[in-house]
């Protein structure tokens, strides 16, 4: 059968007809505005937002530039000014070997962060797009992720830990956090499936629906922005997990191999010495907590951003 | 939705199987041979070796293994044995009560005082008790489980003498240091869970009714505005009380508990296949009844979720 | 205006169908218990329920608050699937089909809901709500661009185009409702399924609005159902009008004979309730007071389901279903086993 | 009446000695926008005396649910503000009462009907118990008590087989049930003031004639006050004592509801009754008011509705008209309210034909 | 100490008793793996196996010699064939009396490969052991019950330090419920120790013994009762210890050296023991074959500066092979023990030493900081830049020795099972031993080991012993790095005085005087 199309006149005459007369509409430059659009103008206003987004720059560059913030070396290690308390020339004393310890925690930045970073990103993204799927689909869709999570789940990460990364034959950051990856995705992953059922519901996705769209676009456009906020909240905090997994795999012997320098193998080493010696503790934690602070005030402004009813 | 229930239950078959033989090939696949370990430095003659392993079918390909280890539980209820021949199911018998104890309690403390606090923090948003938890998250997350755990029981074991250090003898109060250890990461993730849920959900027609009609602020945030936000917050704790095993392996160490987070990593380390299967397989039991738990949850607190 | 004109002529005799609903049924399970949750019973929203809508026509459809409308229009839109009954979207089943063809015909047929505040995304701006239906169906890409049409359409909705990027949030009522309709017009669909959509206008504002869907009926040929429990809107845009009670259609006829001969009990009582607006007539027109509750739509009354208030009602109402037929000298169709035209129930100005 | 144009009060249907029981003063409400402020509120001014039903029309988006929720102090604040004003109910000023006080007297003294029903239920929980909150917070009555009482007005409002669905939740009710549910929760309590913010746009209109001859009883037993704000033109001629009609955040024009509906004395409610579709007209174009109401974040000097307006001159445009007395007991904010009153005011302009804007009328083209 | 310790929960009666012993001693302990004496390789059991059972012989810990156990007096004429006299009061914790069958029945059965005993091989000497180990046999030619007090013992070859190695918890004796029932035995192991069970043992929690009041031996235990609390963390004990819930924690941990002064005042005491830490090379790899190569690697580290800093002092420099504290063993200095940077630097560029180094060390057990410290130094002193690690799990790390896939040095460690200069370098050193993942082999050291083991003079058996170890200070197939000094703490109710630790790292618990109950 044919299909009953309407001829083209039927883009234009409504306006004809119905044209704003008069006063010819006020030609004010309107910016074009979407979610993100108007996300970024009001992040950009954000006093947190900046405070994090430069505390976030200034790991980052730690991470990839440490000559920028120390220019000892950090494996010229002396034993005999071992553990030695913060003066004026080591600021963070010294560790266990008695290398310079500020130089230490800086150099440690980058595979903490780096494990951190992929890790968190590596396992939103698994949660995002399994979680929204499950949710939207529901029904067998939602049976078969729900149960596969639930298997990776009853996997100890520890015990896959302890294998894959003896398997590996050597155990840098990406095995790590590949490791980490494949082990901790699964509460992420229900968390955003809870929120997305809890959004699949509403109206607004009927209507969707109703306009012709498809499962993609509703799930992008419509149910993600609604359900993204526990998961960014959640996902903020991780990565400070993530470098206390880091730290609890070097704990238990499979963790980053020495002489790796990271802030989870500088946490491990301290733990012993959390009386005699705190400042090997003290310091690395600060440096942790920053970023986790950093990365939660973030995401604490995002999520703020991305929720236009919260503007102020 | 009692059809629901039931083919959630069917599920459970395949998710075991499956995740059993997941662990069960794991553990096969960490090198070193687990007999060799078991004599330390001075090597055990070969024939007891050989006696050992045939004991425990470890010569066999892994498959048979396997299969030998599930037949064992259909026809005999035999989950196997240590490599120093005690019943895993006697292991468990005496381990589960430990583990479940320390899970409650951790459970009971986070789930109380994470939503408390999500509350009091959205409440007072911005004011000084949401920084306190903030930075009380932060400061959580950035300290390594071991020194959160030895803090405490520096400070409420030997300084004030509160709680026990360490062991099960003394009931319940046994479990409070260690369970706060594990709950303290959670209690503040939780805690911020519901505090930016809880302001969402404040910003909704719905709480604005409850405001108008005449209700106190407490009330329209507990009994109007929390409910709503509750799906995350039930995800979350769900999902935490099925990663606490992981959690478990550390703080029973430091704490001393004879529980199955102890044993299931020594046996890890120890390479003892059928006691890391036959405990694991406890908790994907624990795990999938959890999540059936939480879908059915999210169906009370939220009527408009259908289960088909 | 003459109460007594013979019926016109159905003007759209000719015309084809575009959408012909037969039989519809949609009944919502009532549970009990928290956990093991039992059936106990179903809400019967829609319950058989059928007509047919031409090219061009407007169907308006009224009745009780509960009585099923809403969710007929789900139903048409297959937002809910349907217990049973078939809908044919120009003779084709649009009950079967899946994927890209149910987008492509989702296409020509638009729905206005009934809620302007939950139908819209709250994380979208007006602007991204009114332009999603370009969005997804690229081939209809406006010239001019799809932001300059989103503006337009904002204003022919009488909406300040300047505030293409406000959240809805930020709109009254009335403004909501507007958005709803502009993004139910965008893509110039061949039928819209309008659920209350002027309710909360004002009536300049409702004026204007109903202007605009006449002139585009009247341009590209458009097909309506119009759901509203305003009368007189409802008369002034239909053609024909179905009057729904409990999950069914009453009567269904053309506007002039329903407006100005009702012949079931129940419309002529809502006919007899519309509130005319001039406070002199205060109390001067007689009602027709319906007798007793509303019944449960779960349990719907034997026979007639508007028996148990109907001042009609005899023995056979009790027992036999009235079918859906036009009877004797009444043209229009009602099921009801003693339809009769009234004209005296039909409010008059002055 | 007596002679208060001094300030801008409207007060007419005042009953000598009475006091009023809700006053609002030169109430100014602003929003936070991206494009800058919205003055949604600009200087209101109403009265509302113990069994007297105000009605509120105006255009939609001339913030009359803005109003409600001010008087009620559920505003979200921000982005919403308060920018100046006085709400005085039984003479005490609640925008400065403690909240703890304040709050004793929503719901119970004061209570409101919500616009949006469905988002104004809470999802999650069992109408009927949304009620009986309503007498278990209230009233002090036990669980059981209470669900028989929310039962029962559950029943009043016309829900049917209220026994059993008292236990549903929202989203599984029609529009109209919805707002009845609403309803039912505002009238609870039998409160001093009930603010009905279109309360029977979803109902159909036997229920709806139910509805109102519920509210009129409540009015007549317990002398209650009721603000109605609704579009429906019908309604307000049944009901209404007195009308106000909104633009752009001001009240136009104050009157008793028939000299509003027999002789507008503004422009703005001439067209608005100009465009009511008759129910014995079949079809054909309505008269619409061309035009769009002016942004609220910029607003024109003088009158706010001069663009729209068929009788405008210059000084419209510049001169802010004030609302005055015209005739007894009748209150209009336009600078030829009398002409307009008595039907003699000089047309300057006509809608344009595509129904959008106004043109001016030529020298030329007397009307 | 008064805070919610709940020790004993027995009735109290103790405190009439008066002069020294009594009272209840709760002591740290690991989970045993085993209670089966011949099972039983691990401290934490063989700790417990000490109390229950006697062997036929017991350590003299002043001099280290071999004193009488369940046998009052043995003789030999070649160290092969031995003749063992035993005390005939000797009975188990059930009433049955220990006969010389006793012995032979307990041995053939630890033997026995259907029972899977992992110290059968300490019988590998044992005339008849490889036939029944080959099923060839039933029983043991070489174990004899002659009368039922006189045991005999045939050994393959001359073996001086036999009544050394009877004490080994592998050779005691066990009853004949023992046969019945393993499983049910080893959950409360009948003995004929000073102490015997009471209860069962209560997995990961305790582990309870009274004193045996029959026990046929010279000097009775002291204590009254011994509790046995299992932890799994020694950090925890240490606090329990300092917050008086526990008595003696054996060995404080490393990290909290600097702390037990003020922890703990007098409550600490420090004890040398034979626990041996050593790099061992790969000496199948080619750069390590050249003897230089590995005395340079050895004069590069300061050992001394590395116990100072990293273990705060908790270990003492190894300069010898054989602990000092053995009869057999001397102060005698190793020449490449000694720290020179410059001649170890100059030696290994002689010797064309590896520019690259692999250090192996198995995971989790608290050895990375001084492997770190040791790399760090080859890395300073020699030259040395590129220095990884590989750690492992230890059944991993193992295996990679059997296979012999290790590629540069490793760590490893030696506790001396039973008092002797034997064992301290027989089963790692001399060619094709069990321990010798050097895989080293020096015929001149297998000979004198051969000669000691027929020596049946002490003194020259210990001297042969000595150019053993000299043989080994010059070859150096290993690196000995020190010997584990242990701090034992105590609560307040210990006499400290009566403390006392073995070369073994038992503390003997036996000889502690509960000062205050
Ligand atoms: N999801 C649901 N679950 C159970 N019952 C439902 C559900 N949706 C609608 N209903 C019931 O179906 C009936 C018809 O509802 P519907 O929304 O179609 O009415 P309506 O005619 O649109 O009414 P209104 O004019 O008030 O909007 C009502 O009794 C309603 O309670
Ligand atoms: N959060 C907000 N931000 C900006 N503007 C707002 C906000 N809320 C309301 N407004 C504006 O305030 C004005 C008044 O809104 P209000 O809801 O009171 O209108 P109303 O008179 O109730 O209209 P309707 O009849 O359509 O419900 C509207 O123009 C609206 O756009
Ligand atoms: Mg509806
Ligand atoms: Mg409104």
């Amino acid at each position: 059968m044919s299909e009953i199309h309407r001829p083209e006149a039927r883009v234009e005459p409504i306006d004809s007809t119905l044209e704003p007369a008069g006063e010819p509409a006020k030609t004010k430059k309107v910016e074009e505005a979407s979610l993100l659009a108007d996300a970024w103008r009001s992040l950009r206003r954000n006093p947190w937002f900046i405070i994090s987004g430069v505390l976030l720059v200034l790991f980052l560059s730690m991470a990839i530039f440490p000559q920028l913030f120390t220019s000892t070396d950090p494996r010229e290690c002396l034993l005999g000014r071992s553990r030695q308390a913060p003066s004026a020339e080591h600021w963070f004393g010294t560790d266990i070997q008695g290398c310079d310890y500020y130089s230490r925690v800086i150099h440690g930045a980058r595979n903490s962060i780096a494990v951190g970073f992929i890790v968190a990103i590596g396992t939103f993204i698994i949660a995002v797009v399994l979680g929204l799927v499950a949710g939207y689909f529901g029904s067998w869709v939602d049976a078969v992720i729900s149960r596969f999570t639930d298997m990776v789940f009853a996997v100890p990460y520890i015990l896959g830990a302890l294998v894959f990364l003896n398997v590996l034959e050597s155990r840098g950051v990406r095995e790590v956090a590949f490791v980490l990856i494949i082990f901790m995705w699964p509460t992420m992953t229900r968390l955003m499936r809870g929120s997305v059922i809890s959004v699949v519901n509403s109206e607004f996705v009927l209507a969707a629906r109703a306009l012709g769209a498809g499962p993609i676009t509703i799930m992008r456009r419509h149910i993600l922005p609604n359900s993204l906020g526990p998961v960014i909240g959640y996902a903020t905090v991780f990565t400070g997990i993530i470098i206390g997994a880091e730290a609890t795999l070097t704990f238990l012997g499979v963790g980053l191999q020495l002489p790796a320098i990271s802030w989870g193998l500088q946490l491990s080493d301290a733990q012993p010495f959390l009386q005699t010696v705190p400042h090997l503790l003290l310091f690395p934690v600060i440096f942790v907590g920053l970023t986790v602070f950093a990365f939660m005030t973030m995401g604490d402004a995002i999520r703020d951003a991305l929720d236009p009813k919260s503007k102020k | 939705m009692t059809r629901y229930i039931i083919r959630r239950l069917l599920q459970f078959i395949p998710v075991i199987l499956i995740s059993t033989l997941i662990v069960y090939a794991l553990v096969f696949a960490i090198p070193g041979d687990p007999i060799r370990a078991l004599a330390g430095d001075r090597p055990m003659s070969d024939a007891v070796r050989e006696t050992l392993r045939e004991q425990y079918n470890l010569d066999d390909p892994f498959l048979v293994q396997y299969f030998k280890y599930i037949w064992g539980i259909i026809t005999a209820l035999d989950f196997g044995s240590t490599f120093n021949g005690r019943p895993v199911t006697d292991i468990i018998e005496q381990r589960l009560p430990v583990t479940a104890t320390l899970a409650l309690v951790t459970f009971v403390i986070q789930t109380i005082m994470g939503i408390i606090a999500g509350i009091l923090a959205a409440l007072y948003r911005d004011r000084f008790f949401d920084r306190f938890v903030q930075v009380s998250t932060v400061a959580m997350v950035a300290l390594p489980t071991l020194v959160i755990g030895f803090l405490l029981q520096l400070i409420f074991g030997l300084n004030l003498g509160w709680f026990p250090i360490a062991g099960v003898n003394n009931g319940l109060s046994s479990y409070i240091l260690p369970a706060l250890t594990m709950a303290a990461v959670s209690t503040g993730i939780l805690a911020r869970l519901v505090r930016s849920e809880l302001l969402d959900s404040l910003k909704s027609d719905y709480v604005r009714t409850a405001t108008a009609k005449g209700m106190k602020r407490t009330r329209v945030i507990t009994r109007h505005g929390l409910r709503n936000s509750l799906i995350p917050a039930v995800t979350f704790i769900g999902a935490d009380l099925a990663s606490m095993m992981a959690g478990s392996i550390i703080v029973e160490t430091i704490f001393n508990l004879p529980g199955l987070g102890q044993q299931v990593f020594a046996s890890i380390q120890g390479q003892e296949g059928t006691v890391v299967v036959g405990i694991v397989t406890l908790f994907v039991l624990f795990f999938v009844v959890i999540n059936l738990i939480v879908d059915l949850l999210y169906g009370l607190l939220d009527p408009r979720i259908r289960y088909e | 205006m003459s109460l007594s004109a013979p019926a016109a002529a159905d003007p759209f005799a000719e015309k084809k169908s575009v959408l012909e609903v037969d039989g519809l049924v949609k009944h919502f399970p009532i549970t009990q218990g928290i956990v093991f949750q039992r059936k106990v019973g179903a809400v019967k929203a829609v319950d058989g329920v059928s007509f047919n809508l031409r090219e061009g026509e407007t169907l308006g459809i009224v009745g009780e608050s509960g009585c099923g409308k809403s969710t007929l229009a789900k139903l048409l839109m297959r937002l809910e699937e349907p217990d049973a009954g078939t809908v044919k979207f120009r003779g084709e089943d649009f009950l079967s089909v899946k994927g890209d063809e149910l987008r492509r015909l989702r296409r020509k047929i638009q729905i206005i809901f009934q809620d302007p505040y939950t139908s819209l995304n709250p994380r979208m701006s007006v602007g991204d709500i009114i332009a999603e239906p370009f969005k997804l169906h690229p081939e209809e890409k406006p010239k001019q661009g799809i932001r300059n049409r989103v503006k337009e359409l904002l204003d022919l909705v009488g909406l300040n185009p300047e505030h293409i990027n406000r959240y809805p949030h930020q709109f009254s009522g009335g403004q909501r409702q507007r958005i709803g309709i502009a993004r139910g017009l965008a893509l110039n669909p061949d039928v819209i399924i309008c659920d209350e959509p002027v309710s909360a206008l004002d009536v300049s504002v409702q004026a204007q609005v109903m202007n605009l869907l006449d002139d585009l009926q009247k341009e590209f040929g458009l097909s309506y159902i119009f759901i509203a429990h305003d009368l007189s809107v409802v008369r002034h845009i239909s053609d024909r009008v179905g009057v729904m009670y409990l999950g069914k259609l009453a009567e269904l006829g053309t506007q002039d004979e329903i407006y100005t001969a009702p012949a079931h009990p129940y419309t002529q009582a809502l006919l007899s309730a519309v509130p005319l607006p001039d406070p002199t007539m205060r109390g001067a027109r007689e009602q027709i007071v319906l007798q007793g509750d509303p019944p449960n739509p779960a349990n719907p009354p034997s026979g007639c389901r508007f028996r148990t208030r109907c001042w009609k009602a005899t023995e056979i109402c009790a027992t036999q279903e009235p079918e859906l037929i036009s009877r004797g000298q009444i043209t229009q169709l009602a099921a009801c086993h003693h339809a009769e035209q009234n004209e005296k129930v039909v409010p008059a100005h002055d | 009446m007596t002679e208060s144009q001094t300030s801008t009060r409207f007060t007419p249907g005042t009953r000598p000695g009475d006091a009023p029981l809700l006053e609002v003063k030169d109430l100014q409400v602003e929003f936070r926008t991206k494009a800058g402020v919205a003055k949604a509120i600009n200087g209101l001014n109403f009265t509302l005396h113990a069994g007297e039903t105000l009605a509120i029309l105006g255009e939609s988006g001339s913030g009359k649910s803005v109003t409600a929720q001010t008087i009620m102090g559920i505003l979200d604040m921000p982005p919403g503000r308060i920018a100046g004003g006085e709400i005085r109910y039984r003479g005490d000023d609640l925008l400065t009462m403690e909240e703890d006080s304040r709050r004793k007297l929503r719901g119970v003294k004061i209570a409101m009907i919500f616009q949006d029903a469905l988002s104004s239920l809470n999802p999650v929980l069992p109408v009927g118990w949304q009620i009986a909150e309503m007498f278990r917070v209230h009233r002090g009555l036990k669980r059981k008590e209470a669900r028989a009482k929310a039962v029962e007005m559950m029943q009043r409002v016309g829900i049917p087989g209220a026994e059993e669905r008292a236990g549903d939740f929202p989203h599984q009710f029609s529009g109209g049930m919805r707002q009845r549910i609403m309803i039912a929760m505002a009238i609870a309590l039998d409160p001093d003031v009930l603010i009905a913010d279109e309360p029977t746009t979803a109902l159909d209109v036997t229920v709806q004639a139910q509805v109102m001859r519920l509210l009129k009883d409540l009015q007549t037993e317990f002398n209650m006050g009721l603000i109605l704000i609704t579009h429906d033109l019908g309604v307000v001629a049944d009901v209404a004592d007195k009308i106000a009609v909104m633009y752009s955040g001001r009240v136009m024009e104050a009157a008793d509801v028939y000299e509003t509906y027999g002789r507008p004395g503004h422009p703005y409610t001439q067209g608005l009754l100009a465009s009511i579709p008759r129910i014995d007209d079949e079809g054909g174009r309505l008269r619409a008011i061309s035009g769009l109401p002016p942004s609220l974040t910029d607003m024109p000097p003088g009158c706010p509705f001069n663009p729209r307006c068929e009788f405008a001159t210059d000084r419209c445009t510049t001169e802010r008209p004030e609302l005055r007395l015209v005739a007894e007991g009748h209150l209009s904010a336009c600078h030829y309210a009398e002409d307009v009153y008595a039907g003699t005011a000089t047309r300057t302009r006509r809608p344009s034909p595509t129904g959008a804007g106004m043109i001016a009328i030529s020298q030329e083209a007397p009307e | 100490a008064c805070g919610g310790g709940d020790n004993g929960g027995a009735g109290n009666g103790e405190a009439a008793e008066g002069v020294e012993g009594g009272g209840t001693v709760s002591a740290y302990n690991c989970e045993p793996q085993f209670l089966v004496p011949a099972n039983s390789t691990e401290v934490c059991g063989s700790w417990v196996l000490g109390s229950l059972f006697t062997g036929l012989t017991q350590t003299d810990f002043d001099t280290y010699e071999p004193t009488a156990g369940v046998a009052e007096s043995w003789d030999t004429e070649d160290n092969v064939t031995w003749t063992f006299t035993l005390g005939e009061d000797w009975t188990f914790h059930d009433g049955e009396e220990i006969t010389a069958q006793t012995f032979v029945d307990t041995y053939n059965w630890a033997v026995d490969p259907d029972n899977a005993q992992q110290s059968a091989n300490f019988f590998d000497n044992f005339l008849g052991y490889q036939e029944v180990v080959d099923g060839d046999a039933e029983e043991m030619e070489g174990v004899r019950a002659v009368d039922d007090y006189t045991l005999e013992i045939e050994l393959t070859e001359p073996f001086s330090p036999l009544p050394d190695m009877l004490t080994y918890t592998a050779f005691y004796p066990m009853p004949s419920v023992a046969y019945d029932d393993i499983e049910a035995f080893e959950q409360a192991p009948v003995g004929n120790g000073r102490y015997m069970m009471d209860g069962e043992w209560e997995h990961d929690q305790q582990i309870s013994v009274n004193r045996y009041e029959d026990w046929a031996g010279e000097n009775p235990g002291l204590p009254e009762r011994i509790e046995w609390m299992i932890y799994a963390d020694v950090d925890t004990a240490y606090l329990d210890v300092q917050a008086g819930n526990l008595d003696i924690l054996d060995a404080a941990p490393p990290n909290r050296r600097t702390t037990v002064e003020a922890d703990f005042g007098d409550n600490a005491q420090d004890f040398d023991t034979s626990a041996f830490t050593y790099l061992g090379f790969p000496l199948y790899q080619e750069e390590f074959q050249d003897a230089d190569v590995r005395h340079a690697l050895s004069m590069a580290i300061d050992r001394q500066l590395i116990i100072d800093n990293i273990f705060d002092g908790a270990q003492t420099p190894a300069e010898n092979i054989i602990p000092p504290d053995l009869i057999a063993g001397n102060e005698n200095t190793c020449e490449f023990c000694q720290y020179d940077p410059e001649a170890a630097a100059e030696l290994y560029e002689e010797a064309g030493g590896p520019d690259e180094l692999t250090v192996y060390f198995n995971s989790g057990a608290g050895h990375e900081d001084w492997v770190e410290a040791v790399a760090n130094q080859w890395r300073d002193n020699l030259g040395i830049e590129d220095i990884t690690f590989e750690s492992l799990e230890f059944a991993q790390y193992l295996g990679l020795h059997d296979e012999q896939e290790i590629t540069g040095p490793y760590r490893l460690g030696w506790t001396l099972s039973y008092p002797s200069a034997q064992y301290a370098m027989e089963p790692i050193y001399s060619t094709g031993a069990s321990s010798n993942y050097a895989d080293y082999s020096s015929e001149e050291f297998d000979d004198l080991i051969s000669q000691a083991n027929a020596e049946t003079d002490p003194d020259t058996a210990a001297e042969l012993y000595t150019d053993a170890e000299a043989i080994l200070l010059e070859d150096m197939p290993v690196i000995p790095m020190w010997f584990t000094n242990y701090q034992v703490v105590h609560s307040d109710r210990i006499d400290g005085e009566s403390l006392f630790m073995d070369q073994a790292t038992f503390t003997r618990l036996e000889q502690v005087v509960v000062t205050e109950e």
